[in-house]
C-alpha cells in the first residue's frame, strides 16, 4: 500500500484573547491554505499521491480545493490527492480527535498538523505511533518548530516514502500525563501543565501571571515563548534528554516576601512579566508528581482546560518517548549526505 | 458690520462661527481639510472646492478628514449626532448620497419618529448640488426631491451669500437632521453678508422681487435665471414676483399661496428632473388650495427627464434658462396659456 | 458555599442569570404569543444567544452605546431597558419603549444607551463609529458596541465602518454574532474568508473568537477588549460562536436546517443550563436560588405581557407626532 | 448749461445705498404753480416710497418722468421756472442737460466710506458723518432703528452742518452687547462715541427713545449738548403703545413684523418689503434678541415708560426743539405739549412716528431753523 499522509488542519487556532492582551499574530485562514499548499506540494515531490485530510468549516479546505484546481486547469501535477475524512464537523476540538483516530485506523504514515500547541495537543492524545509532523500556525507555540513548511513538508515526504530510514526519519518525545481522582479524567500536556487559582476556563488562554502557581514542563527552552521560556530561563532542559522540570511560583506575585527570586520572562508574544519563583527542580519520567494547590485551574499547554476543587485528586507523571514526530533536521540533512535530490549517486555510502 | 462676500466664504464663516460657539459642533468629510497623512501642507485643499480651508487652523482636530467612506461617515455623523455632538458632515457632491442614504433616510431621518420622541438627531449633511459645472451625470444633479420625500430630513438650499449663511447656522442649531445643498456654481456670486452671526429661521421663502401679474417661484440657481426673466419682461410691463422658497422642507406655502391668490399666476422652476419635483408639487398644491385664483394652469420649467449631460453645449440646454421661464411667464399669460400640458423634456 | 472560584461575585453571577433567563423567558413567551397571532409583525428572537450579550453588556455603563441589529430584544434587556416598555412596543402599545411606533426591531432607549435594533443588516456599525466619535471628543471614556450578524458582516456600511474605526482609532467594539445563519444561509457560503478574526487583521484590528455559548468566555475576552477601547487603545473585533434556537424570524419552518440540529444544540449547547451547572456544581450558588429567580422572572414576564395587552393603543393623533423636533 | 431761471427737479437720492427710483405718481400737473416744499411727485425706492417736495417755487413747466419708469439718480425728471421762459429754452436746457455718471458717482462713494467704525468704551459703535464745518450735529435713533432712519435728513443737515449719525449699542451693526441697558448706559455710550471721535459738544437730534437718551445726555452732561431737537421722543410722558415694543421684540418672521411696522407709519404703505427685510436681517444677528429684550424691559417695563424727564429737562438751560407726527400710534402726540413754553413744538399732520421719513422736508426744515438759532 502506498503511503498516505493525514493532515490536520485547525482553522481556529490563534483567535483567543492574547490577539488583544498581548500582540500576538493572527495567522490568516488564507495564509493556512497557502501553508497547506506548499505542504502538499513538497509531500507529491517526493512521491506521495494520496492525502487525508480533516473535514472543517473554517475556510482552510474551500481555498485549498481552490488551490489545487487552479494547478489541474493550468495542467499541473504539483499535488497529492486529497480524501477528506467522512465524519460530521462539529467545529469543536472533537473533531480533531475523531480525524486523528480514522487517520491512525486508515493507516496513515504520518500526520501533518497545522496549529498551535493545543491542536498538537488534541492529534497527540489519539495519534498513538504514528508520527506527527507540526507547523506553528503563529508565533504563540513552544511545541511545533518554526520553520518553513515547505521544508517540514519534504521532511515527511521522505519519511514516509522510506527515503530516511526510521531511526533518522523519527524521534520520540515526551509528554505529562494528567490524571484526576485516580484516573476518573484524564488528559496530557505536551510542553507545559500550569496550576493557576482561577477556577474557570473563560476565555481559556493563560496569561494572568498573578494567578500562576505551579509549572510542570517536559522541556525548559530559553528560545521559545510562554511557560516554557519561565522554566528555560531558570535551568534548561532539552527536548531529547529524559524529564523535565517543575517550578514552583510564589503566591505573593511580583513582592514576595517568601524571599522569591524575581524571574521576569517572555509569557506571551511581546509580554514579559515578573513572576516570582520560589524553587524548582528536575522532574523525571515516571515519578507521579502531586501538586500543591487545592483548587483552581489546570492549563495544558498554555490553555485554561479543567477546574478543580479540593475534593479532587491529581497527579502528573512525565513519560519519555511518548510520541513519535517526524525529524525535520534529520531529514533533511540525511537526504542532503544522501544526494535524494539529485540525479546523481550518493559519493558516500551513508552509514547506517 | 457687513460686507461682500462670496457664498463660499459665507459658508465657511458659518461653520467658524458655530464652531467657536458650540464646542459639540465639529466638522468631517473626504478632504475637507486636505491632505491629512500627506508629506505637504496640513490644510492643502480644504474641500475640494475650497469651502472648508482655513478652518483646520483655528479649530484643528475637530474638523476630521475622513477615508472616502460615505456610508461610514456620513452614519458616523449620524451617530455622533443621536449622543450629543452636532456634526456636519461634508458629502462633497450630492450625487454620492447613493452610497450613503441608508443612513440618510433609514437612519436619521427615522430615529425621533421610531424611538417615539425620545431621540433627536442634530446632524447636518452639506454638498453640492446643481448642473452647469461641466461635472457630468455624476457630479451635477438636483436630487433634491429626494430628500423633500422624506419625512423627518429638513432641506436647505440657498441662493445667495446671506441667506447660505444664516440658514447654515440655523441647520446647525437645528435640532432635525437638514440636507444643506450648495449649488456650486453659485459658490463665487458675493453680496452684503454680516460679519456676526445670524440665524434666518427655516419655512421662510424670499420675495425677491414684487409684482402683480404672475408669480414665480423657484429655489438655488434658478432663482438668479427667474429674476433675469423678470427684469426682461418688466420691459414689457409684465411685472413678476419672484419667490425664493429657501427651504424646501419645511416649505412656506403660506407665501406662495398669498402671491398666486394675488397674481393669480404660477410658474414654478426647478432644475431637477421633471417628475415628481419641487415644481410638480408646488403646482399640485397650488392647484388644490388656491385655484379659483388661477387665471391659468400653473407653469412648470425644470431640467428635462435626463441625466445631466457632460458637452457644455448640451449641459447649457439642460438648466432652465431665463428665456424659458419668460416664455412660461407668456404663456400663462396669453389665451390659450392654460392649455399648455407639457413638461419641458 | 464554597469559595467563589469565578471571576464574577455572587451577586454578579446571580444578575447575569437573571438577565440571561430574563431573555430567555421574553423571548419564548414572544414565541408562544406570536403563534397565537397576538403580535403583529416580525419578531426575531435571541433565544440561545443569552449569553453573548449578557457577558458583553456586564462591562457596560449607561454612558457606554450599543447599536443592536434586528435580533435586539436581547441587547435590550442585557442593557437595561425596561422589559415592560419592551413588551408594550412589540404589542404596539402607547405605553412602549417608542410609544408604540418602532415595534420589535427598533426598541431604543437612549437613555440607557441603547441606540436601538435595526432593521437594516449592518447599518448599525456607522451609527456606533459615531457614539464612540462622540465619546471621544468629550473624552468622557465611553465605549460603543456594535453588533452584527454573520449575515450583516458582509455589508458594505460594516466593513466600511471597522476602516473608519481603525483610521480614526475610535473606542468601538464589532461584536459578530455568529449563529451560523445568515437568515437561511449557511456562513461557511456567505462569507468569503470563513473568518471575521481575518477581516479585523484586514483592517488592522485584533480579533478574538470565542464560545459565545460560554458566558464567562464571552466576559473575561469582552472585559479585556472593552478596557482596551475605554483606555485609548482603539478599536476590536469579538467573534462570538453561537446558536439560534428558533428561526430567522417568527414562523420560519426552519427547513434549511438539518434534522435534530435544533435538539441536538439545545442539548448540548444551551447556555443558560451551562451557567447554572456550573455555579450549583461549584457550590457558589444553590438551585433555590435560581429557581427562585426563576420564578420571579416568569412572574415578570406575565406581568409585562398582562400590561401590554391591557395598555392603550397610541391615540391617533400619535400618527402624525415626532417627525421633527420642530418643523 | 447754467440757467438760474430754469431750476431742475431730479430724482433724489436718499442714503447712499439708493442708485435709482420709480417714478410712481405726480401730485402736480404741468403748468401748476409750485410753492417751495410743496408736494411734487411719489418715488419709490427698493427701501421706501417717499414723496418729493420742491425745494424751489415756480411754474411746473415740464414732467419728464414717466409714472412706473425708474430712473438713475440725479435724472432729469421735471423743469421748474418762471412763466416767461420760452419753451425754446426749457428745451435746450433739457437738451444740454447731464446726467452725472453712476460710475463716477460709484467712486466718489468708494471714496469716502458709507459707514465707520469707532471702538469705543462701549463697544464697537458703528458711525456715518457727512458735511464740513459748522456746528457739530448728532442724530440718536430710536428702539430698534439705526443710523438709516436719519436716511432723508442726513444729506440735508449736512449741507450746514458737520453731522454724526451712529447706532446705539444693541442696534444696527454697533456692538451686540449692552452693557447697561438703561438711558444713563446708552447716554454714556454716545458720550464716549463723542470722545472717540473729538466732539467736545454736538446739537442733538433724538428720535423717541434717541430723544430719551438726548436728553439724558443733556441732564449728565449739560456742556456736550449745545441743543436738543426731540422728534416723537420718548421720555415726556408715561404713556407708549407696549403692543408696539413686544411685537417689534417678538417678531421672527416677515409676516409678524409688517403689521408691527405698519404702526409706525400714518402710511402703512411705506412700509416696503425691503424695510421689513432689512429689520428683520438685523433681528435676525445673535444677541439682537437679548439687546432688546434688557433695553425695553429696562425702559418699557409694565407697559409704560419708566423714565419721564419733563421736569427735569424743562428746568435746563438747553433750547429744545419738539416735533411730533400728528398721528403717532406709538408715542402720543399729546406729549409733544409736555414742556409747554420750554419748547418750541411742532405737530406735523399726515404723519405718524417716523415722522422724520413721512415728512422729511419739514422736519428737516424745522431742525436746520433750529439749530441755527441755537449756534
Amino acid at each position: 500500500m502506498a503511503p498516505v499522509v493525514g493532515i490536520v488542519a485547525n482553522p481556529v487556532s490563534a483567535r483567543d484573547i492574547r490577539r488583544v492582551v498581548a500582540n500576538a499574530t493572527s495567522l490568516q485562514v488564507t495564509d493556512r491554505a497557502n501553508i497547506l499548499l506548499r505542504v502538499l506540494a513538497a509531500l507529491r515531490a517526493c512521491g506521495v499521491a494520496d492525502v487525508l485530510m480533516m473535514p472543517e468549516n473554517g475556510g482552510i479546505r474551500s481555498h485549498v480545493e481552490r488551490g489545487l484546481a487552479r494547478a489541474r486547469a493550468q495542467g499541473d501535477d504539483l499535488y497529492p490527492a486529497i480524501h477528506a475524512v467522512a465524519m460530521p464537523i462539529t467545529g469543536t476540538v472533537a473533531d480533531t480527535h475523531r480525524a486523528t483516530r480514522e487517520m491512525r485506523l486508515a493507516g496513515a504514515s504520518a500526520i501533518v498538523v497545522l496549529g498551535g500547541d493545543g491542536t498538537h495537543r488534541a492529534v497527540a492524545a489519539e495519534c498513538g505511533a504514528v508520527p506527527i509532523a507540526g507547523i506553528s500556525t503563529g508565533t504563540n507555540n513552544a511545541f511545533p518548530d518554526h520553520r518553513e513548511p515547505t521544508i517540514t513538508g519534504l521532511a515527511t515526504g521522505l519519511a514516509v516514502m522510506g527515503r530516511v530510514p526510521p531511526h533518522i526519519a523519527f524521534r520520540g518525545n515526551k509528554r505529562i500525563d494528567v490524571s484526576i481522582n485516580d484516573g476518573a479524567t484524564t488528559d496530557l500536556a505536551l510542553v507545559d501543565v500550569a496550576l493557576v487559582t482561577e477556577r474557570y476556563i473563560g476565555a481559556r488562554a493563560l496569561w494572568r501571571t498573578e494567578n500562576f502557581r505551579e509549572l510542570y514542563v517536559t522541556f525548559a527552552d530559553p528560545e521559545v515563548i510562554g511557560m516554557s521560556a519561565i522554566a528555560g530561563l531558570l535551568e534548561p532542559v532539552a527536548r531529547d534528554e529524559s524529564g523535565g522540570l517543575m517550578v514552583r511560583l510564589s503566591p505573593a506575585g511580583r513582592t514576595p516576601s517568601d524571599g522569591a527570586t524575581i524571574l521576569r520572562a517572555p509569557i506571551a508574544p511581546g509580554m514579559m512579566a515578573s513572576i516570582g519563583v520560589t524553587d524548582w527542580r528536575r522532574m523525571p519520567a515516571d515519578v507521579a508528581f502531586v501538586p500543591e494547590v487545592a483548587s483552581g485551574s489546570i492549563a495544558l499547554d498554555g490553555e485554561r482546560e479543567i477546574s478543580f476543587t479540593t475534593r479532587d485528586r491529581l497527579s502528573l507523571t512525565l513519560r519519555d518517548h511518548a510520541f513519535r514526530t517526524v525529524n525535520v533536521g534529520g531529514c533533511m540533512r540525511f537526504a542532503a549526505q544522501n544526494r535524494l535530490f539529485t540525479d546523481a549517486p550518493a559519493p558516500v555510502s551513508a552509514d547506517f | 458690520m457687513s460686507r461682500k462676500i462670496s457664498m463660499k466664504t459665507a459658508i465657511n464663516e458659518a461653520l467658524d462661527l458655530e464652531m467657536r460657539r458650540d464646542p459639540t459642533v465639529i466638522v468631517m468629510g473626504e478632504d475637507i481639510v486636505g491632505g491629512t497623512g500627506a508629506n505637504g501642507e496640513d490644510d492643502a485643499w480644504g474641500g475640494v472646492l475650497g469651502v472648508t480651508k482655513g478652518l483646520y487652523a483655528k479649530h484643528g482636530d475637530r474638523l476630521m478628514d475622513t477615508p472616502l467612506s460615505e456610508s461610514a461617515y456620513i452614519g458616523a455623523a449620524v451617530g455622533a449626532a443621536a449622543c450629543g455632538l452636532r456634526p456636519v458632515a461634508e458629502l462633497m457632491f450630492m450625487d454620492f448620497m447613493g452610497v450613503c442614504f441608508d443612513q440618510i433616510f433609514n437612519q436619521a431621518a427615522k430615529f425621533r419618529y421610531m424611538f417615539g420622541g425620545k431621540a433627536q438627531t442634530p446632524v447636518v449633511i452639506r454638498g453640492m448640488v446643481g448642473a452647469g459645472f461641466r461635472a457630468a451625470a455624476q457630479h451635477s444633479q438636483m436630487l433634491t426631491p429626494l430628500f423633500t420625500h422624506i419625512p423627518g430630513l429638513k432641506v436647505v438650499c440657498p441662493s445667495n451669500a446671506y441667506d447660505a449663511k444664516g440658514l447654515l447656522i440655523q441647520s446647525i442649531r437645528d435640532n432635525d437632521p437638514v440636507i444643506f445643498c450648495e449649488h456650486k456654481n453659485l459658490y463665487g456670486l458675493e453680496c452684503d453678508v454680516p460679519a456676526e452671526s445670524y440665524a434666518i429661521p427655516f419655512g421662510e421663502a424670499n420675495i425677491l422681487r414684487d409684482g402683480d401679474d404672475v408669480t414665480i417661484v423657484s429655489y438655488g440657481l434658478t432663482v438668479h435665471r427667474a429674476l433675469e426673466a423678470a427684469t426682461a419682461l418688466a420691459k414689457d410691463r409684465i411685472e413678476a414676483e419672484v419667490i425664493d422658497l429657501r427651504t424646501l422642507s419645511p416649505i412656506d406655502w403660506d407665501t406662495i399661496i398669498e402671491s398666486v391668490e394675488r397674481t393669480g399666476r404660477l410658474v414654478v422652476v426647478d432644475e431637477a428632473h421633471p417628475r415628481c419635483n419641487l415644481a410638480t408639487d408646488i403646482a399640485a398644491f397650488v392647484g388644490q388650495n388656491a385655484f379659483g385664483a388661477l387665471k391659468a394652469g400653473a407653469q412648470m420649467v425644470t431640467g428635462p427627464h435626463t441625466p445631466v449631460p457632460f458637452s457644455p453645449s448640451l449641459e447649457d440646454l439642460y438648466v432652465p434658462s431665463a428665456e424659458a421661464i419668460a416664455a412660461a411667464v407668456r404663456r400663462t399669460l396669453s389665451p390659450t396659456g392654460s392649455r399648455s400640458h407639457g413638461i419641458a423634456a | 458555599m464554597s469559595e467563589n472560584p469565578f471571576p464574577l461575585s455572587k451577586d454578579d453571577l446571580l444578575k447575569a442569570y437573571r438577565t440571561m433567563r430574563t431573555i430567555r423567558d421574553f423571548e419564548e413567551r414572544l414565541h408562544i404569543d406570536f403563534a397565537k397571532g397576538d403580535i403583529p409583525g416580525f419578531v426575531h428572537l435571541y433565544a440561545g444567544e443569552e449569553a453573548c450579550a449578557t457577558g458583553i453588556m456586564m462591562h457596560l455603563n449607561d454612558n457606554d452605546r450599543i447599536a443592536s441589529t434586528h435580533r435586539g430584544h436581547g441587547h435590550c434587556i442585557a442593557k437595561g431597558v425596561d422589559v415592560h416598555a419592551m413588551m408594550a412596543e412589540i404589542y404596539g402599545r402607547s405605553t412602549g419603549a417608542c410609544r408604540g411606533k418602532g415595534g420589535s426591531m427598533h426598541i431604543a432607549d437612549l437613555s440607557k444607551g441603547m441606540m436601538g435594533a435595526n432593521g437594516i443588516l449592518g447599518a448599525g456599525a456607522p451609527l456606533i463609529c459615531g457614539a464612540a466619535l462622540a465619546a471621544k471628543v468629550r473624552g468622557d471614556r465611553g465605549v460603543g458596541i456594535t453588533f452584527v450578524g454573520d449575515g450583516a458582516s458582509n455589508q458594505g456600511t460594516f466593513l466600511e465602518s471597522l476602516n473608519l474605526a481603525a483610521v480614526w482609532n475610535l473606542p468601538v467594539v464589532f461584536v459578530v454574532e455568529n449563529n451560523g445563519y445568515a437568515e437561511s444561509t449557511a456562513m461557511e457560503w456567505a462569507v468569503s474568508c470563513d473568518s471575521y478574526v481575518d477581516r479585523a487583521t484586514g483592517f488592522g484590528m485584533p480579533g478574538v473568537t470565542v464560545d459565545g455559548t460560554d458566558l464567562f468566555a464571552v466576559h473575561e475576552a469582552a472585559g479585556e477588549i472593552i478596557r482596551r477601547a475605554r483606555d485609548g487603545g482603539g478599536p476590536a473585533l469579538l467573534e462570538c460562536n453561537m446558536v439560534r434556537f428558533y428561526g430567522h424570524f417568527e414562523g420560519d419552518a426552519q427547513t434549511y436546517r438539518a434534522k435534530g440540529e435544533v435538539e441536538a444544540l439545545r442539548a448540548s449547547r444551551d447556555c443558560l443550563v451551562m451557567l447554572a451547572e456550573r455555579v450549583v456544581e461549584a457550590g457558589v450558588v444553590a438551585r433555590d436560588e435560581l429557581h427562585r429567580i426563576d420564578r420571579e422572572v416568569a412572574d415578570l414576564i406575565e406581568d409585562a405581557v398582562r400590561a401590554a395587552k391591557a395598555a392603550p393603543l397610541p391615540a391617533p393623533s400619535e400618527l402624525l407626532t415626532d417627525v421633527y423636533v420642530s418643523y | 448749461m447754467s440757467n438760474e431761471r430754469i431750476k431742475p427737479i431730479v430724482m433724489p437720492k436718499w442714503g447712499l445705498s439708493m442708485s435709482e427710483g420709480k417714478v410712481t405718481g405726480w401730485l402736480k400737473r404741468p403748468g401748476d404753480h409750485v410753492a417751495l416744499g410743496d408736494d411734487l411727485l411719489e418715488v419709490e425706492t427698493d427701501k421706501i416710497t417717499n414723496v418729493v417736495e420742491a425745494g424751489e417755487s415756480g411754474v411746473l413747466r415740464r414732467v419728464l418722468g414717466e409714472n412706473d419708469t425708474v430712473y438713475p439718480v440725479k435724472a432729469l425728471i421735471a423743469v421748474l421756472a418762471d412763466p416767461d421762459v420760452s419753451d425754446d429754452e426749457i428745451d435746450a436746457f433739457i437738451a444740454g442737460f447731464v446726467v452725472p455718471a453712476a460710475d463716477a458717482d460709484a467712486d466718489a462713494a468708494d471714496a469716502t466710506p458709507r459707514y465707520l467704525f469707532a471702538e469705543t468704551a462701549a463697544g464697537t459703535i458703528r458711525y456715518a458723518t457727512r458735511g464740513e464745518g459748522g456746528p457739530a450735529v448728532l442724530l440718536v435713533h430710536g428702539f430698534g432703528g439705526d443710523l438709516d432712519n436719519w436716511l432723508f435728513s442726513i444729506d440735508a443737515l449736512a449741507e450746514s452742518a458737520t453731522v454724526y449719525a451712529l447706532d446705539l449699542p444693541g442696534h444696527g451693526q454697533s456692538t451686540k452687547s449692552v452693557a447697561d441697558p438703561s438711558l444713563s448706559g446708552l447716554s454714556a455710550a454716545v458720550l464716549a462715541f463723542m470722545d472717540h471721535v473729538g466732539l467736545a459738544k454736538a446739537h442733538f437730534i433724538g428720535h423717541s427713545m434717541g430723544g430719551a437718551v438726548s436728553m439724558r445726555t443733556a441732564l449728565d452732561a449739560p456742556d456736550r449738548v449745545a441743543s436738543l431737537s426731540l422728534i416723537a421722543s420718548a421720555g415726556l410722558g408715561r404713556e407708549i403703545d407696549h403692543g408696539y415694543i413686544q411685537g417689534f421684540v417678538g417678531a421672527t418672521s416677515r409676516r409678524d413684523l409688517k403689521p408691527v411696522l405698519e404702526t409706525l407709519f400714518a402710511d402703512r404703505g411705506l412700509v416696503s418689503r425691503s424695510l421689513i427685510d432689512d429689520l428683520l436681517k438685523y433681528k435676525r444677528l445673535d444677541g439682537v434678541e437679548d439687546a432688546l429684550t434688557a433695553i425695553s424691559s429696562a425702559m418699557f417695563a409694565d407697559g409704560a415708560q419708566s423714565s419721564v424727564l419733563t421736569d427735569l429737562i424743562a428746568a435746563a438751560k438747553t433750547p429744545i426743539l419738539v416735533v411730533w407726527g400728528e398721528e403717532d400710534r406709538v408715542i402720543p402726540a399729546a406729549h409733544a405739549n409736555a414742556l409747554g413754553d420750554a419748547a418750541r413744538v411742532a405737530v406735523i399732520p399726515n404723519a405718524g412716528h417716523m415722522v422724520q421719513m413721512e415728512a422729511s422736508s419739514k422736519v428737516n426744515a424745522l431742525l436746520k431753523d433750529h439749530i441755527g438759532k441755537a449756534a
